[in-house]
């Protein structure tokens, strides 16, 4: 009895688990102080999330190169979910950064709004960093409920309300899924701790062919590939990014995705490492299938917020090649093209949100004509995001592409790595023809309703200046990516 | 100061664009001043590396610099190495001696946004020079990409009617070459490390020494020759050529003439040709037959253009097929003759389409039949453009000449002869496209009374002209001074591609290397499992 | 006759099934809603069945987890719902269809 | 001496260079006109003193090296000189000519505006044309030989606001680089044979020395000179490429006197005879060469029959005068061919800077009667005799020297060119045949135009007939000079029948000219060998014939003016063919020209546009389409998207599980 305490105590390992935990504190205590202050401002708050969001940081930092394991193999604190965290954290920062004119213009100045974006840091969090089917399956809940509710956040929105049900109900949908996955391969491996599964499956290939484990595989896949955009799981992506608030596409486009790639390629990669075999063919054909269609479709958009969910598809598309390359180079390529992802995809958006008048039904290639003449410096920061999308150096975007097609290449996938760059060619167009409107045509209106207001700017000039830096010395971070692989 | 005298060269002009940006936007003038300066100070920069004789003795690389870049231990490494050569000297030079002339030839051309344009300018001279100084293939590739950008802009604000259509189908044209090309880059190098051979990073040179298979090289070939053949532009894949010319304005086609285009023909003379030989002798008749194909192609269409600088335009594909024909010799002639010749066309077409723009900035149209008797109005423009049709036509003892035959040369002597002698027949279409042209615009009666007018060449004009005419006469009556530098390089390079060269074994470069020999490690693909990979 | 695992586990797949099927089919967003609700219960079926044929714990400890996210996910969806209501007078999911091309 | 060979083409192109650059500014025609001149006579003065000093020079070739032009590997070319017999005999004809021509023109171009201009360009055509003749290798010739095409396409088009003009001198200077098409091959091929054998040259005196490399008669040797060929075609004029000179004549009158009677057009024959080593070693060449001059002699001679404006008859003349010079080099007649270059340049100038200064007189009475007719128009003309008669009796001597009247120059060379063409080892009777009936011919249409401008009655408009004034001394001069020379210049080659007759007068420019042509000659046995009664005969025949032509000529156009009219009616189809000049210039248009052009616009409009361009916009209409079908996946039903889920999941389970 005693010994079993014992036992349990000594897997306790808060430190495993510090920055979801310091991280949920913060939480709670901005929802008192929500309770506290009066409507009207949410400044504090968002002032506050970043305080918090900077102490997790700092928490997340000191467990770098010091892994932390607890919870009998529940949770492990390594590299790999400190290197994630941050980019949560810098996602979560970055959107919060752009929210608070964004919600006073749009007239929700809630501090919960805050509180949720904060919550589903926490889910991600819990994500990259657990190593059991039960921590991931947590992680996934709490970040996406509480990104059920901040689609929705806009309540006198019909298209709000209407993106927040979409992706409530398909996503809970793709929770079953993602559920029935994991309880086959329990049946098949009698484990939910992905190592154990990895090690079980190890030892007894000859279930590697079994048609439980390969169902269960799928199903599990689904759920994760349904949050990441893969087709054909992606269809609820451009629904919610059009009609979820400016900022939390920005997020949901970065953070969460992210954080099911982190968790999907734990699992995979250790945990059902053995049946490479079986899923490298199909992510092989859903990555082709991803790109493709995300780049064909975005050609045809008008609605820029689209065109970015359009883009962020094929996107998923490019980082799933990595993952189909499954070595050393191509995992950790996935790493840093979520952050330069994070970086040039969140700039966009905050320059949507700092373009955008109330309502936001400007935001279409017409409605940018002549933005480079009228606001030039908000165009040079949106070109220089767009061009790191097309993967045009010096840029985050093609020292991201580069790494992983070199991963693809080093893998010896040259077919999946040309579809690849001839998919990049082809959303050289869709790119190109936001600044044929930016530059080439001349402007329609004054743009006057434009202000820099300093927190979008800030995020904005933040991430480009990323763009640029991982564009131009992007050694370091890559080193880091290398060095965070379990 | 002297072994980083590339590196200053090149980012000199990136300098000025910020400074550029720093000077308020409403003072053109000034703007324009600064900008002159800037290149003008660039094209100092770079005079030391004419005058130096080093090149006369020897062919290898010369003003090396080398700093490794991005290094993420086994998985790759790029360095920061730059050098130049005899055949890489006189494209640099011609970039820098270029650049001020547009810059100068903008003065009254471009009114709206100056300073954007001034910045973009610097910001291709950058890119331009980076790509002819790389000698890493991975730097190469991203100077050589970056020179989209200002092009794309330059052609889409600053362009004619049809300039978007022109700048897009610039843009993604050009950059589906280049990508293919990427992606035989990265195999290129894997294929490298993974197979022992020792590379210091993407260093082409160190790429020289590998003995790739017969098979592989075919496919890298392809790639790389697809992304140069677009650029040169060689038939068949020259149709954005004459788009992106006509509407671009006049700084903007100058630069594409005089540079940009040199890019593909430099880049098989020092990427696709040297590193893959067994490649290039399967498909050298293939490709002589399609750079003979648009010497004559490029004259009947120049031909019957009725937009002077659509005809130009052509005129540069016909000429491109000659550098092109000249470098498939494999003749130390021949080669040298093209690397003149790409000289002689930045110098010669570069002046055409200066002349295209003196005149549409008089009369806002390029249409042929809009002009006629203008040489009784513009006599000094007249003479001007007689000499550099001419020397466009490859009058002996004008610079044209000297490249033409040479290339003719160098090619008969090797196994392309009857090419040659098809390609000779240019000589003739050329004369008629040019003269006709040249007929049209200036002789004949003045009557249309818009031309009743005309001002002649001012002094700024004259000014911007006359470096050219110089270069012009020069090259025709003593290109010794060119050849005499480029020649050891070339031998290099041939030898390089005859596979002499190819012979030596490899030289340790970076202590690492043994374990970049080794491909990373791929998870889980074997049923054990690494153990090491797991918690 | 002995009831054993696989009768549980083809119940349970039949449930999940019925279920998928359901939310394909069903137009109420409350009824799409309990399809899926369905959905998870099959699995907590599942997950239960082969806990005890296993004899190890996790599959019911994770049972309990399912189940208390399924509430809470009730709750966010509902209110959901509710938002949507107010402003469109309807809950079927037919007329989710602001969004699309 | 010899070092300073570059000088004789130095002063021409300093002339060039100040009157070009400085030429608008010096307001003064005369000052203008003098430097040009002076510059050609300065090189004319230098030609003479290094054609003196090589008279009594043992060494016969001197070389002069300038400097190197292109070096590389084993292409090595440099700007240099060579003086020799034949090169020597060239500046002194180009040069002296040239002189005398500028000074004609201080007169006839007076008052034209471009008058810098005109002296400008002249002054670097006699620059180009020096290049060509002293160059001592293939290269430097090629500058000259371009040059002086530039030079003519320029002067032709000097009234370029003429049409007309603008569209000669293209003409000229297109077909002419199709010439020089021909003229690179065989450079080509010549460097690369002779490098087959090591010798990488296309040095003259090199190539001469190393001939016997090539294999004597081979089908290599063969190709490089019809190649090189082709060339002499374009430039001299000949079937098949003759057609451009006639258009020519929309140059000023100097110009073509200059230049496309005495100077460029000969630049053919001067290069066959600068490389009569190789061509000799090709008789099949040699044939081709003999054939094409016989018939261009008597194709442009039915020609010149027919035409009415005086300066295009002397052009066909030309192109048949040029064909008798081609004949002597298709016969290995190399003395007799060099000789009929010189002579016909004496007369042809002279008809030409005649023709000029009628032309000026009937332009300056129309002027001053504010009448514009044809100047140019024989059928105005007539009964100048008694207006311009020094201009008259200049233009007879040169007639009658043309028609090969004995004693005057063209006796001697148009002679011994038949002679050879009947007696030569590379000859045959029927080209001298035909030689002698276009000799014939020559003698009817000259005295056709003689009569038809000099004699009868005057068919001036009455208007303008006072007004006709004899041409100024600057113009008559240059007349009386090439008349003396057309009518005694024969005696530099008395040939040796009739040398020997009057008592051993030496055939002193086949002495002059033997370094050059001896050796080849010997060596590869070409000599005319008959009895000096044959020769007799030959002589007898073609002056014989060409009294028949100058007696019909007499009859037709001072007896019975009536009987052409009459001829043209009988053969009215006959007339109009020959008239329009056998209609070639409508058939190369036919053939070549508009095809072509059709060719270029379907290539631009067809591939261009259509395939390549339809190709990459149709791919990115195809991408955009696809895109569009695609799009209507995303229906916006939650259904829909549930399903595609569903159906995916199953999909892959289906592959993966039952595969």
């Amino acid at each position: 009895m005693e010994n079993m305490v014992q036992t349990a105590m000594q897997n306790v390992n808060f430190a495993a688990i510090m920055p979801s935990l310091v991280l949920t504190c913060f939480c709670l205590a901005l929802l008192l102080l929500n309770a506290f202050v009066k409507r009207g401002s949410t400044s504090y708050a968002a002032f506050f999330s970043l305080v918090a969001l900077g102490a997790t940081a700092c928490v997340s930092y000191l467990a770098w190169d010091n892994p932390q394991f607890g919870f009998a193999g529940q949770v492990a604190l390594d590299n790999y979910a400190v290197f994630f965290n941050f980019i949560f954290i810098l996602a979560a920062a970055l959107s919060i950064l752009m929210s608070d004119a964004y919600l006073k213009r749009e007239g929700y100045p809630v501090g919960e709004y805050y509180t949720l974006i904060l919550f589903s840091t926490v889910g991600a969090m819990l994500m990259a960093s657990g190593t059991d089917m039960m921590t991931i399956f947590l992680g996934l809940e709490v970040m996406s409920i509480a990104l059920y509710v901040l689609a929705g956040f806009f309540r006198r929105q019909l298209r709000s309300n209407e993106a927040g049900l979409k992706y409530f109900l398909l996503g809970a949908f793709s929770t079953g899924f993602l559920l029935y996955g994991i309880a086959l391969i329990y049946g098949v491996t009698g484990t939910t701790n992905v190592a154990d599964i990895g090690s079980y499956l190890a030892m007894n290939h000859h279930l590697v062919s079994d048609p439980i484990l390969v169902g269960g595989m799928i199903l599990l896949a689904t759920g994760f590939l349904f949050k990441i955009a893969i087709v054909p799981f992606h269809m609820w992506t451009p629904d919610v990014y059009e009609g979820a608030p400016t900022p939390i596409a920005a997020f949901m486009s970065a953070g969460p995705k992210a954080a099911a790639f982190a968790a999907f390629m734990r699992v995979f990669l250790i945990g059902l490492g053995s049946m490479h075999s079986t899923w490298v063919g199909m992510l092989w054909v859903l990555a082709v299938l991803t790109m493709i269609v995300g780049n064909f479709i975005a050609i045809k958009q008008t609605n820029l917020k689209r065109m970015l969910a359009y883009s962020s598809i094929a996107h998923a598309g490019y980082a799933l090649v990595g993952l189909v390359a499954s070595n050393a180079v191509g995992v950790s390529a996935v790493l840093f093209y979520m952050l330069a992802y994070t970086l040039m995809n969140i700039g966009a958006f905050s320059i949507l949100v700092l373009a955008g008048k109330v309502g936001e039904d400007n935001l279409t290639l017409q409605g940018f004509a002549g933005f480079g003449y009228k606001r030039p410096v908000l165009a040079v920061l949106f070109t220089i995001c767009l061009f790191s999308l097309m993967g045009i150096p010096p840029s985050a975007g093609f020292t991201g592409k580069f790494f992983i097609f070199a991963g693809a290449l080093n893998a010896g996938y040259v077919w999946l790595a040309v579809i690849g760059v001839l998919n990049s060619a082809v959303s050289l167009y869709y790119y190109l023809r936001v600044m044929v409107y930016m530059y080439f045509r001349s402007p329609e209106e004054e743009f006057d309703w434009v202000q820099l207001k300093p927190g979008a700017t800030l995020c904005a000039v933040i991430s480009v200046v990323g763009v640029l830096v991982l564009g131009i010395v992007p050694g370091a971070v890559m080193a880091l990516a290398r060095h965070a692989l379990f | 100061m002297s072994e980083h005298i590339l590196s200053l060269m090149t980012f000199f002009p990136l300098l000025g664009m910020l400074i550029i940006l720093m000077l308020p936007g409403g003072k053109g003038g000034l703007l324009k001043c600064t900008t002159l300066v800037i290149t003008l100070i660039t094209f100092v920069i770079s005079l030391p590396l004419a005058l130096d004789p080093v090149f006369k003795t020897s062919g290898a690389m010369h003003y090396t610099e080398f700093a490794p870049w991005i290094s993420v231990g086994d998985y790759f490494q790029m360095n920061y190495s730059v050098g130049i050569d005899g055949i890489s000297l006189w494209l640099v030079l011609l970039t820098t001696f270029i650049m001020p002339i547009t810059v100068l030839s903008t003065w009254q051309a471009v009114d709206k946004n100056v300073k954007g344009f001034m910045a973009l300018m610097l910001l291709l001279e950058t890119a331009m020079l980076g790509a002819f100084i790389s000698l890493d293939l991975f730097l190469f590739y991203i100077f050589w990409e970056l020179m989209l950008i200002p092009m794309y802009f330059m052609i889409g604000i600053w362009g004619g009617a049809n300039r978007i259509y022109a700048a897009v189908k610039f843009f993604i044209y050009t950059a589906v070459g280049s990508l293919l090309m990427l992606v035989a880059i990265i195999y290129l190098y894997y294929y490298a490390v993974n197979t022992g051979g020792v590379v210091n990073g993407f260093s082409v040179t160190d790429f020289y020494n590998l003995n790739l298979h017969p098979e592989l090289q075919k496919w890298l070939f392809l790639a790389f020759a697809f992304s140069f053949a677009i650029k040169v532009p060689m038939f068949p894949v020259h149709t954005w050529l004459p788009d992106a010319h006509t509407e671009a304005p006049t700084a903007g086609s100058v630069i594409l003439a005089a540079v940009m285009l040199k890019m593909g023909t430099y880049g098989y003379l020092r990427f696709a040709m040297p590193l893959f030989p067994d490649a290039l002798q399967q498909f050298l008749p293939w490709l002589a037959a399609l750079s003979v194909i648009g010497i004559v192609y490029g004259a009947l269409v120049a031909m019957m253009q009725k937009d002077v600088k659509k005809l130009v335009a052509y005129s540069s594909v016909s000429h491109l097929g000659f550098v092109m024909l000249g470098l498939f010799a494999l003749n130390n002639i021949g080669v040298s003759g093209a690397i003149l010749q790409m000289v002689n066309h930045g110098i010669s077409t570069g002046a055409l389409f200066l002349i295209v723009g003196f005149i549409y900035e008089r009369r806002h149209t390029r249409l042929i039949s809009e002009f006629g008797g203008l040489s009784k109005q513009m006599p000094v423009f007249a003479v001007i453009f007689m000499i550099v049709t001419l020397s466009s036509i490859g009058l002996p003892a004008l610079n044209g000449f000297v490249g033409e035959f040479m290339i003719l040369l160098g090619a008969f002597e090797s196994e392309l002869r009857w090419f040659a002698v098809v390609a000779t027949t240019g000589v003739v279409l050329s004369a008629v496209y040019m003269l006709w042209m040249y007929q049209r615009v200036m002789f004949g009666k003045l009557d249309n009374p818009k031309n009743q007018n005309l001002k002649d060449l001012s002094v700024r004009e004259i000014c911007i002209m006359l470096p050219l005419l110089v270069f012009i006469f020069w090259i025709g009556v003593y290109p010794n001074t060119f050849l005499e530098k480029m020649e050891p390089a070339v031998n290099q390079a041939l030898s390089q591609i005859s596979g002499e060269a190819r012979a030596q074994t490899y030289i340790p470069v970076c202590t690492d290397a043994e374990q970049q020999g080794k491909c990373p490690h791929t998870y889980g693909v074997d049923a054990q499992g690494d153990a090491d990979l797991h918690l | 006759m002995i009831v054993s695992v696989y009768h549980y586990m083809v119940l349970s797949a039949i449930l999940f099934s019925l279920g998928t099927i359901g939310v394909l089919t069903r137009r109420n967003a409350i009824v799409v809603f309990m399809c899926i609700e369905l959905m998870l219960n099959a699995v907590n079926l599942t997950f239960i069945a082969l806990s005890s044929y296993l004899g190890n714990m996790d599959g019911q400890i994770f049972v309990f987890f399912i189940m208390t996210v399924a509430a809470a996910e009730a709750a966010v969806g509902l209110a959901l719902m509710i938002t949507f209501y107010r402003n469109r007078e309807s809950i079927d999911v037919e007329d989710f269809s602001l969004l699309k091309l | 001496m010899y070092d300073n060979l570059w000088l004789i083409p130095f002063f021409p192109l300093l002339g060039f260079l100040i009157n070009g650059l400085l030429g608008r500014k010096i307001k003064n025609e005369k000052v203008v006109g003098a430097i040009a001149t002076l510059a050609v006579f300065a090189s004319f003065v230098v030609s003479c003193m290094c054609f003196v000093r090589l008279l009594g020079d043992e060494v016969k070739t001197h070389e002069n090296i300038i400097g190197s032009w292109i070096s590389l590997g084993s292409l090595q070319v440099d700007w240099g000189f060579l003086l020799d017999p034949l090169s020597a005999l060239m500046i002194l004809n180009v040069t002296g000519l040239s002189t005398l021509i500028h000074l004609y023109s201080i007169g006839y171009m007076h008052g034209e505006d471009g008058y810098p201009r005109f002296f400008a360009y002249m002054n670097l055509f006699t620059f180009a044309m020096l290049m060509l003749v002293l160059g001592n290798n293939a290269l430097v010739m090629f500058v000259g030989w371009e040059g002086v095409g530039l030079c003519s396409y320029l002067l032709i088009g000097y009234y370029y606001e003429k049409k007309s003009a603008s569209d000669a001198g293209k003409k000229a200077f297109v077909v002419n680089r199709v010439g020089d098409f021909g003229f690179l091959l065989g450079l080509f091929l010549l460097f690369w044979s002779f490098g087959q054998n090591g010798v990488w040259t296309i040095n003259f005196t090199e190539i001469a020395a190393n001939a016997g490399a090539l294999e004597n008669g081979g089908i290599i040797v063969t190709l490089i000179t019809l190649c090189f060929f082709l060339g002499a075609t374009g430039k001299s004029a000949q079937i098949p490429l003759y057609t451009w000179l006639p258009d020519a004549m929309e140059g000023p009158t100097p110009v073509s006197a200059l230049i496309h009677a005495a100077t460029m057009v000969t630049a053919g024959v001067y290069m066959i005879a600068r490389m009569n080593g190789l061509f000799a070693m090709s008789p099949d060449t040699m044939m081709v060469i003999a054939i094409v001059g016989a018939a261009t002699a008597i194709f442009a001679a039915t020609i010149g029959f027919a035409q009415n404006d005086i300066k295009r008859v002397l052009a066909y003349s030309t192109v048949s005068q040029l064909g008798f010079m081609f004949l002597a080099m298709g016969i290995g007649a190399f003395t007799a061919g060099i000789f009929h270059l010189l002579t016909h340049a004496f007369f042809k100038a002279c008809l030409f800077l005649g023709s000029g200064s009628v032309i000026h007189g009937l332009h300056h009475a129309y002027h001053h009667a504010h009448l514009n007719h044809d100047p140019q128009d024989m059928r105005n003309m007539g009964g100048m005799r008694k207006k311009m008669p020094i201009t008259f009796i200049t233009f007879f001597l040169s007639t009658l020297a043309i028609c090969g009247l004995p004693f005057f120059s063209a006796f001697f060379s148009k002679d011994e060119i038949l002679w050879w063409a009947f007696a030569s080892t590379r000859g045959h009777w029927l080209l001298w045949l035909v030689g002698t009936i276009a000799a014939g011919m020559t003698a009817f249409y000259m005295f056709r135009l003689v009569f038809m401008t000099f004699f009868g009655a005057q068919k001036t408009d009455p208007r303008a007939k006072d007004h006709i004034p004899e041409s100024p001394f600057v113009m008559t001069f240059p007349l009386m000079v090439l008349a003396a020379l057309a009518t005694f210049g024969g005696l530099i080659g008395i040939p040796h029948v009739i040398g020997d007759l009057v008592g051993h007068i030496p055939n002193y420019l086949q002495q002059f000219l033997a370094p050059v042509f001896e050796h080849t000659q010997t060596f590869h046995g070409i000599e005319a060998h008959g009895a000096a009664s044959a020769e007799f005969g030959t002589i007898g025949v073609s002056v014989g014939v060409g009294l028949v032509g100058i007696g019909l000529a007499w009859l037709f156009y001072c007896k019975y003016p009536e009987i052409p009219a009459r001829f043209c009616a009988r053969f009215t189809r006959l007339h109009r063919a020959v008239f329009n000049k056998w209609y070639v210039d409508e058939l190369y248009d036919a053939l070549i020209v508009n095809p072509t052009k059709r060719l270029g616009t379907g290539l631009w409009q067809i591939f261009d546009v259509c395939i390549v361009d339809g190709i990459v916009n149709g791919v990115a209409r195809c991408i955009r389409g696809t895109g569009g079908l695609l799009r209507h996946t995303q229906t916006g039903f939650t259904h829909s998207y549930a399903m595609s889920m569903v159906v995916g999941v199953v999909v892959i389970i289906a592959i993966c599980v039952f595969q």
